[in-house]
């Protein structure tokens, strides 16, 4: 596409916008009144065009994407403005057209992909579901039709998971399976609410394309919710900045990024991480905060710590081997595996952060949850702390757990939906009886405002949480019982970049402080950039890359590695018409049939402790 | 699954032959007499001769044994011959024989068999279709006058006995208004439209109070276990897709509250086998409730143990059924 | 004429489980078996004996039976026929002996032959019954709807331990009677139709009878009274009001007979004090500490009004008695009528305190340390409860405290010797239940309260004496009894062991109970018979023009 | 600013049971239940103060009234007040419904939880609910009352011996259906992600059983509470009237109403108050379980 920035203006500038905002605000009654959390919100997109919605967390985002399309629960929450599409108010429709016009003309990608899948259907269902629905088509249709979607958002042997269930797919491949479902009907209008936050860079970047070229062929209208101010600039034509349920700032997104002038605003934008901005340097930094208020600078980069490097690591992992059956017949014969994590080996050192870094679906949480026993592992020995942790009886393997505490990615799922967020912290320190309650209580108040919230939210319950909230709850749970390993898978993938400073910095502090060491699984290249003392990159199970931060960065090896450096997106509105045109490579599969024998894997070493998968 | 569900078959054989013999102990422990309702003019010594030609005299292992051996070997072959016609053996071997009637146990239950299907079985068919919807939207519409209305009934259905229903409806139906028969004709054969009218009039009363019962007892697990997911993420997902409201609640919200339903309807269909004591007793259907009951009563020993027993294998086969359900139901629950 | 009247339906609340009266026993099986299967004489609803299958009754005066009282010679009357048209001969009744004797056959009606040592034919039509001795009132075998004559031919190869296994014989009796069995479902339904080979051509009316069975009283009497679905309905043992009400719809009456059934109350010989344990209600735990005070027997009976437990639980099918022996009217003593067949609590409480029973303070009567505190218990059946609550209150009022206990039936009356709760144990200090005799001879009955008939855990706890009364002279006297021929003697003798009985109150007669059916207003010639099958003449029912 | 809307809630730091006694009085049915329950049991524990006839007087001249001033629900057949005996009647079938409901709740929600969340222990406790299921409930009541009445008679006296018994009974006979749903509704629970994140805290095994799936499996065993009151109030009616139950002389609504259904015509005040009685406390029942669960769900849509 030849298209340039100034073509593109000029033509929605002309069309007749395809949604309408006015006056949007938003209430929820808690506790017997109405609270509201947003606020006259105005603005339209036109066909073609994406709006991107960027903002702190918590500041409204997804309630406003959720009133346009008149999904949150009737009874606890009040609409009121004017919402068009395409000439209609939707506020004034009936059940039924307003039916008609979901998934339809409107289509949405939710947040929280784990949450939002119906966990009892095949994902393959669920997809033609979409379809099915709107369209008079047969179901072989309405199949091949979805497999090819699948295919678009690349997830790997489409025909063998269309009947797979969404608790078998990793995170980042939930969210494509929204991506594919709410792409599936042709909308008008896609409101997608953090689509990407899941996904590895390089398919990040296959999703933005596939959208762009939907948008291309069908005239469709993108309403875009980032925190990823890399995403936003390569994506959007128009950008709308919220801040605690106001919309501060709407505008050209070149406008909004070079010309913005609310504090928050720039705020925003002079913490967005970029890559390389580390090059040179060895041991982590701290964001640099900005005062939204002011823009004044309150805290200035400092140098992370020093891993100490004589000590004996607290976490080290040797040939690690997770699969997953396949059963398929009348006798559920075992016909192949996932081989989910294959012969990983690495080890972290007290005060150390080793990143895990790698393609959605290649295997990261499940090496998470393989270290604690959450999943079994089928081979491979983990020590952690001096526990052999195969080999535990569950006593001690409860004993043990206290020392390595995890973040799981999906927050909204990993948390009882019957219990307040407030207990939810408390009750690690209350369980291992490391004080009373009282003291567990001030500890989580303590948490809850290190994370960037109010301790006075602690009696909510997780459904009233956004999901950047839900996001700080995990990790302030995970603080709760001081451990000597975090493993935070995507802890902070939800989080804008404010809060995302702070929370990094948070981490960075606690590390020093405590000789923490972490276990980073994230797909966003800069965070990792900033936190980590190592890194390790995983494709298709197995570590293909391993070794200082510094030198994986400034001199990957593997072709994987570079590929994944190159595809980050930066931060620039400049670079919007950017194609990458991923999407001819081959998608590989950790599908092996039974028998398969993993082939023995040899290892370079680049540099001190820097190793290169041979192929 | 599959293995799974041999693997559990293959258990439910000493599963079985456990509760057989337990059964079989209580119900000899039981102070019960088969000789409870003979007149008392009969004399002691005669009374010994008769126990005695029940075979109540002999141990008792071996009459557990012998049971077994009835039941397990000679009924099947019995059954097989009357199918093939080949004759297999001695065809004059010992059956289980009831105290009470001298005649074949499982004689009486065939015999029992369609008035109970009749009147039980659709009544809790019916319970079932009913419940369902009922439940249903009383939870969608939670607290709207339909689901007052509805709670309100199913509690009185269900707190109400059905030794009171029952009669209070024969005083209504059959003896004020002259509309139905209080009294069950087993006798009757559908063969033409008025015998058909006919039956439907007969069992009318007793389907109608057994169905109240059932109704009531299954919607409340339905509603229960609707406002559950009702409010979960993927039926916000489902709307957002813009399915029909009618399949975001039964296919999508309706699937995933079925685990505690399923569980209840399968613990219901046996009990189906079992029937309905009282109500059979009060209209008299004499279905397989009051064969039980009066098998109870006389202490007829190797009827009850046989009808126990087969509620018991029933049992088990539905909670089976249950379970592999479960399994189908929801991916996540899996067994191997 | 025969079959011209169409169905009778009767309806029985316990159904029928099989048609062998032999192998049951039960009077619901024998009532029902009596409309095919026919003895030889059988008692009309006065208690006279009346042949049926026999030509006449044999006696002495007629030669029928022998001087010395040890054989008698029954007369087929002509031309008998089965239903399937095979004649009767003196071998069915030959064989029905032998089938009832038949070792391992476990023969419900066994006692009707007992003491008789051969049958046999003399001709096709004359039976001889030789006894092993002297028999005073011979009427035994075949007479009643207890012991019928059943077809050789049918029940050749069901002898002994095969009995039970002859279900199509057991279900489908070939007999004598108006009726056959067309189907049978065991405690459910059974059909009859008309005997094409009855006796008496002109009979019977009804073309089929439909003998259904299941469900509880009150419903049974609402079937027949109320909704006029059913023709006649047995038993009918709901509370009198209740049946009032279901009358006003006009559709049907009650009819009742009494027999020598009485609902009485027994008072424990023996001490049933919890701490003997085992011994209890046996000899070795000692004599009662109150019942077996006169005076307290007494008492207790006093403060009884029989009335009120007549018109609260019994109605038409109650009188109140002071006899054990209430009928036949010739062996009905009468002897204490006129003190206890009216209440006297006053009289009750002075007679305790003239004893020296002491009024405590929580108003139970003391003497010695002793209180009067009883178990009462009885089976379970809201007329009985109702009747238990009724002399519970009366007893508080002579400072008798009670406490109340139902057993379920086939508990109480079933003799299983591990269960604490049977009449036969009676751990308890009273107990009340309904008791009776066949036919109209009351000597076997009697014997029933000699001191060797006292169950005890030597012989298995059976034994008819469960007051545990216990007189020598009283033993002397049955024996006596077993040796009179006279009928007048036999009488007076009757009499004198009633009023053992009674005075020294082995128990306390309450109620002398009727038989109660309930008859649709369409149906004719309905004779409510006490001694004998209540369907006995079936066979002249009809249906009103 | 939003700080100002939030910190005016601030003060909901309150106790669990504070917090949920709250949300309980916030649902108009659920307080319409809790009163009419309180009624019930004032009226049957306090109402024999005020109309101080006893139960058990019998007045036979008085037999088969209806309503009249000194027999306010009419008498019986032998003459017995019916409010006394209604009254009467409810402080034994309320605690029977109760105590015996609570025991079957119990009972079942251990073994249901145990066996949905021990995987081992599924197969055993599985199977031995279905030999509970399949044990014929008379002859296994004739047996325990057999073996156990003269000793609880003896160590508590005949009532309250009796009490405990029957109390026993039916909760140990009716605890199966509670425990397959509940087992059901646990399996499907402990598959969810949170409860993998409990015990990724190191909690132990009991605990996530009690704190986070009991909670979530909370409306089922809720349902069966309701429903168990109704069946122990009407098995303890049956057990009565198969003379295993208590003595005669003891009323209790079960009883009233089954010996009541053959006077329905003469005397329908005498089913009509305990059968009123009976649906009323399983009514008032219910309501308070909706409550309890709504109050315990928090997504549930509250008024
Ligand atoms: N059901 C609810 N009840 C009460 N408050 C709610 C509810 N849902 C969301 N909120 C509150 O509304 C505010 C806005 O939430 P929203 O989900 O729109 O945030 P967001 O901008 O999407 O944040 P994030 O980027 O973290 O997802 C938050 O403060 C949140 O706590
Ligand atoms: N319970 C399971 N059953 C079967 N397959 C599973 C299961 N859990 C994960 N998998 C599969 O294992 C592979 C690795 O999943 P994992 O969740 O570890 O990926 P990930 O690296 O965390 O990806 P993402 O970045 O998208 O979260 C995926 O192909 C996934 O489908
Ligand atoms: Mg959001
Ligand atoms: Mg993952
Ligand atoms: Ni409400």
């Amino acid at each position: 596409m030849t298209n340039t920035v100034e073509d593109t203006m000029t033509t929605i500038a002309t069309a007749e916008p395809v949604l309408q905002v006015e006056g949007l605000t938003t209430s929820f009654r808690v506790g017997g009144t109405w609270r509201k959390v947003v606020r006259d919100m105005s603005f339209s997109v036109a066909p073609r065009e994406t709006v991107a919605i960027v903002g702190e967390s918590g500041s409204g985002k997804s309630v406003t994407s959720l009133s346009i399309m008149r999904l949150l629960p009737k009874y606890s929450s009040r609409i009121e403005g004017s919402v068009r599409l395409g000439g209609r108010d939707l506020l004034a429709l009936s059940d039924e057209e307003m039916r008609k016009v979901r998934g339809n003309d409107i289509s949405m990608i939710f947040q929280e992909p784990m949450t939002s899948l119906n966990p009892i259907f095949p994902i393959g269902k669920q997809i033609s579901e979409a379809i099915l629905c709107h369209r008079d088509v047969s179901k072989a249709e309405a199949k091949r039709e979805v497999l090819q979607l699948l295919d678009k958002v690349r997830i790997p042997n489409a025909m063998n998971r269309f009947d797979e269930f969404p608790h078998q797919f990793s995170g980042g491949m939930r969210q494509r399976v929204m991506i594919a479902m709410a792409l599936a009907s042709r909308p008008k209008l896609l409101i997608a609410d953090e689509p990407t936050t899941a996904l590895d860079v390089t398919i990040q970047g296959q999703i933005l394309d596939l959208i762009k070229e939907l948008q291309d062929e069908e005239g469709m209208a993108v309403l875009f919710i980032t925190h990823d101010m890399g995403v936003v600039a390569e994506v959007s034509d128009r950008t709308i900045v919220m801040f605690r349920g106001d919309a501060v700032e709407t505008g050209t997104t070149d406008d909004i990024f070079h010309r913005g002038n609310h504090p928050y605003t720039r705020a925003l934008l002079s913490a967005v991480p970029r890559l390389g901005s580390m090059n040179g340097r060895e041991n982590p930094a701290s964001f640099p905060i900005i005062d939204i208020a002011s823009g004044a600078l309150t805290r200035a980069e400092e140098e992370g710590p020093d891993p100490a490097p004589h000590d004996q690591p607290v976490l080290s992992v040797q040939n690690l081997v997770t699969r997953f059956d396949i059963r398929s017949g009348l006798f559920s014969r075992r016909t192949g595996a996932v081989h989910a994590v294959e012969n990983v080996s690495f080890s972290v050192k007290p005060g150390e952060t080793l990143s895990l870094v790698g393609e959605s679906g290649c295997g990261k949480s499940t090496t998470g949850r393989s270290i604690t026993r959450l999943v079994e592992p089928t081979s491979g020995t983990i020590e952690v702390d001096g526990y052999n942790v195969r080999q535990l009886d569950p006593a001690t393997l409860r004993k043990m757990r206290r020392t390595i505490q995890m973040v799981f990615q999906d927050p909204f799922a990993s948390l009882d939906p019957r219990m307040t967020a407030g207990r939810a912290v408390m009750e690690p320190f209350i369980e291992h009886k490391l004080g009373s309650t009282a003291r567990a209580r001030d500890k989580a108040a303590d948490l809850f405002e290190r994370v960037g919230l109010s301790a006075e939210m602690m009696d909510r319950y997780p459904h009233e949480f956004s999901g950047g909230q839900r996001q700080r709850i995990a990790i302030a749970r995970s603080l709760m019982l001081d451990p000597k390993v975090i493993i935070a898978d995507e802890a902070v993938s939800a989080l804008d970049v404010s809060i995302k400073a702070q929370v990094c910095n948070l981490l960075l502090d606690l590390q020093k402080d405590f000789n923490l060491a972490y276990l980073f699984i994230s797909h966003d290249m800069a965070v990792v950039e900033r936190v980590s003392h190592r890194v390790a990159v995983m494709y298709l199970g197995e570590i293909v890359e391993i070794g200082p931060r510094q030198a994986v960065f400034e001199n990957p090896q593997h072709p994987y590695t570079k590929k994944l450096m190159s595809a980050v997106p930066v931060p620039d509105p400049a670079r919007r018409s950017l194609r990458r045109d991923l999407m001819t490579d081959e998608i590989l599969s950790p599908v092996r049939p039974a028998g398969y024998v993993p082939p023995q894997r040899q290892y370079r070493e680049v540099s001190e402790g820097h190793l290169v998968q041979v192929e | 699954m599959f293995t799974y569900t041999l693997r559990r078959l293959l258990f439910a054989i000493p599963t079985l032959l456990f509760i057989s013999f337990i059964i079989f102990a209580l119900l000899d422990l039981a102070p019960s007499d088969p000789l409870g309702d003979l007149p008392l003019t009969i004399p002691p010594e005669v009374r010994e001769q008769i126990r005695s030609a029940m075979g109540l005299d002999q141990p008792f292992f071996i009459r557990y044994l012998l049971w077994l051996q009835q039941f397990f070997i000679n009924e099947p072959l019995n059954v097989l011959q009357d199918m093939t016609g080949i004759a297999i053996g001695d065809p004059h071997r010992l059956r289980v024989l009831s105290w009470a009637t001298r005649s074949p146990v499982v004689d009486l239950i065939v015999q029992r068999m369609p008035q109970t299907l009749w009147v039980v079985g659709l009544s809790y068919l019916f319970g079932v279709l009913l419940a369902i919807p009922i439940g249903v939207v009383s939870a969608y519409k939670q607290y709207s006058i339909f689901d007052q209305i509805g709670t309100f009934v199913s509690m009185i259905g269900y707190s109400v006995p059905t030794f009171f229903t029952g009669v209070l409806l024969i005083v209504i139906f059959s003896a004020k208004l002259n509309w139905f028969p209080s009294v069950y004709d087993t006798n009757l054969v559908v063969h033409d439209w008025s015998s058909f009218v006919a039956q439907v009039r007969q069992m009318f009363l007793p389907v109608l109070v057994l169905t109240l019962y059932n109704t009531s007892q299954i919607s409340r697990f339905v509603r229960a276990s609707m406002l559950d997911n009702l409010h979960m993420d993927y039926v916000r997902t489902a709307r957002a897709k813009g399915v029909k409201e009618k399949t975001v609640l039964l296919v999508h919200v309706l699937r995933n509250s079925l685990i505690p339903v399923v569980t209840v309807i399968a613990l219901g269909v046996p009990t189906i086998f079992s029937g309905a004591i009282i109500t059979e007793q009060i209209f008299r259907v004499n279905g397989l409730g009051q064969l039980l009951i009066v098998a109870i009563q006389g202490a007829d020993l190797p009827l009850v143990q046989t009808l126990t027993f087969i509620f018991a294998f029933l049992i088990v086969l539905f909670n089976l059924i249950a379970d592999v359900l479960y399994g189908i139901l929801d991916p996540r629950i899996r067994y191997d | 004429d025969r079959g011209t009247d169409g169905d009778l339906k009767i309806i029985f609340w316990q159904a029928a489980s099989t048609m062998n009266p032999y192998l049951s026993g039960g009077t619901k099986e024998v009532y029902a078996s009596s409309m095919v299967i026919e003895p030889l004489a059988r008692y009309d609803e006065t208690g006279e004996l009346v042949p049926m299958l026999a030509a006449e009754i044999p006696t002495v005066e007629n030669g029928g039976v022998a001087e010395d009282l040890k054989s008698m010679t029954w007369k087929l009357k002509d031309g008998l026929k089965w239903s399937d048209g095979t004649p009767v001969t003196a071998k069915d009744a030959v064989f029905t002996w032998k089938y009832c004797t038949a070792p391992d056959g476990g023969c419900a009606q066994g006692a009707y032959y007992e003491g008789v040592s051969n049958v046999e034919a003399v001709d096709d039509s004359t039976i001889k019954i030789s006894f092993t001795e002297p028999k005073p009132y011979p009427y035994s075998a075949f007479v009643g709807a207890q012991s019928p004559l059943i077809q050789e031919k049918q029940f050749a190869d069901c002898m002994g331990i095969k009995a039970p296994e002859c279900t199509e014989a057991n279900f489908h009796p070939v007999g004598t009677g108006p009726f056959v069995v067309k189907e049978f479902k065991p405690n459910d339904v059974v059909t009859f139709t008309a005997n094409e080979n009855y006796r008496d051509p002109a009979k019977p009316a009804f073309a089929s009878v439909t003998l259904k069975g299941g469900g509880d009283a009150a419903s049974a009497a609402r079937s027949v009274l109320e909704t006029g679905e059913f023709d006649y309905a047995w038993n009918m043992q709901v509370e009198p009001e209740v049946l009032q009400q279901m009358m006003q719809s006009g559709k049907g009456h009650l009819v009742t007979a009494f027999g020598t059934q009485v609902e009485r109350i027994d008072l424990n010989h023996f001490a049933v004090d919890p701490a003997q344990g085992d011994k209890r209600s046996t000899k070795a735990a000692g004599p009662h500490p109150f019942l077996t005070d006169p005076a307290v027997a007494k008492a207790l009976s006093l403060a009884i009004d029989r009335e009120i437990l007549v018109e609260a639980g019994y109605g038409e099918a109650g009188k109140p008695t002071c006899d054990i022996v209430p009928a036949p009217d010739a062996y009905a003593s009468h002897a204490n009528d006129d003190w206890c067949l009216k209440q006297d609590i006053d009289g009750a409480n002075k007679l305790l305190d003239d004893d020296g029973w002491k009024m405590g303070g929580d108003g139970v009567r003391e003497k010695d340390g002793v209180k009067l505190s009883v178990l009462f218990q009885t089976s379970t059946n809201s007329v009985r409860q109702g009747s238990q609550a009724l002399i519970k209150d009366w007893w508080n009022q002579i400072g008798v405290q009670t406490e109340l206990r139902n057993i379920s039936a086939n508990v109480f009356f079933g003799g299983d010797p591990s269960s604490p709760d049977t009449f036969q144990k009676f751990m308890a200090d009273v107990q009340m239940y309904t008791n009776n005799f066949d036919g109209t001879d009351p000597e076997k009955y009697l014997a029933g309260w000699m001191c060797n008939k006292i169950p005890t855990p030597e012989n298995g706890w059976q034994g008819e004496n469960e007051p545990r009364y216990c007189n020598p002279k009283y033993d002397e006297l049955v024996k006596t009894l077993s040796k009179t021929a006279n009928l007048e003697e036999r009488a007076k003798i009757a009499k004198q062991l009633n009023d053992m009985l009674t005075t020294e109150f082995a128990q306390l007669p309450l109620i002398h109970r009727g038989q109660l059916s309930a008859v649709n207003n369409t149906l004719e010639g309905v004779k409510m018979n006490a001694w004998d099958s209540e369907l006995w003449n079936v066979a002249d029912w009809s249906r009103k023009k | 600013m939003t700080d100002a809307a939030i910190t005016a809630i601030a003060p909901r730091r309150r106790s669990m049971i504070g917090a949920m006694w709250q949300q309980f009085a916030k649902h108009p049915g659920g307080v319409a239940g809790l009163v009419v329950f309180v009624f019930i049991v004032a009226a049957v524990y306090l109402g024999p103060l005020i109309h101080t006839v006893d139960a058990n007087k019998i007045n036979i001249r008085d037999k088969n009234q209806g309503p009249t001033f000194a027999h306010p629900f009419g008498t019986d057949n032998l003459g017995h007040d019916m409010l006394a005996q209604v009254m009467a009647g409810g402080q034994i079938s309320l605690a029977v419904g109760m105590v015996a409901m609570l025991i079957a709740l119990f009972l079942g929600t251990l073994v249901g939880v145990t066996a949905g969340y021990y995987r081992r222990l599924d197969g055993p406790l599985m199977r031995l609910t279905d030999l509970f299921l399949a044990l014929p409930l008379l002859p296994l009541l004739l047996v325990i009352i057999m073996l156990f009445r003269d000793t609880l008679r003896s160590a508590f006296g005949p009532s309250t011996g009796i009490f405990i018994l029957i109390v026993t009974v039916i909760g140990v006979t009716s605890w199966m259906h509670t425990a397959r749903i509940v087992r059901g509704d646990v399996l499907a629970v402990k598959s969810q992600e949170f409860i993998m994140a409990a015990k990724s805290s190191g909690m132990r095994q009991y605990r996530v059983v009690l704190k986070h799936i009991l909670p979530n499996v909370l409306s089922s065993i809720m349902v069966s509470a309701t429903l168990g009151i109704a069946s122990a109030i009407i098995t303890e009616s049956s057990l009565s009237f198969l003379g295993l139950g208590f003595p005669s002389d003891f009323p209790t609504w079960g009883r009233l109403l089954f010996d009541g259904a053959n006077f329905l015509q003469i005397t329908p005040s005498r089913v009509l108050w305990p059968g009123l009685a009976i649906s009323l406390t399983v009514l008032s029942v219910n309501y308070m379980g909706d409550a309890i669960r709504d109050a315990l769900d928090p997504r549930s849509l509250k008024h």
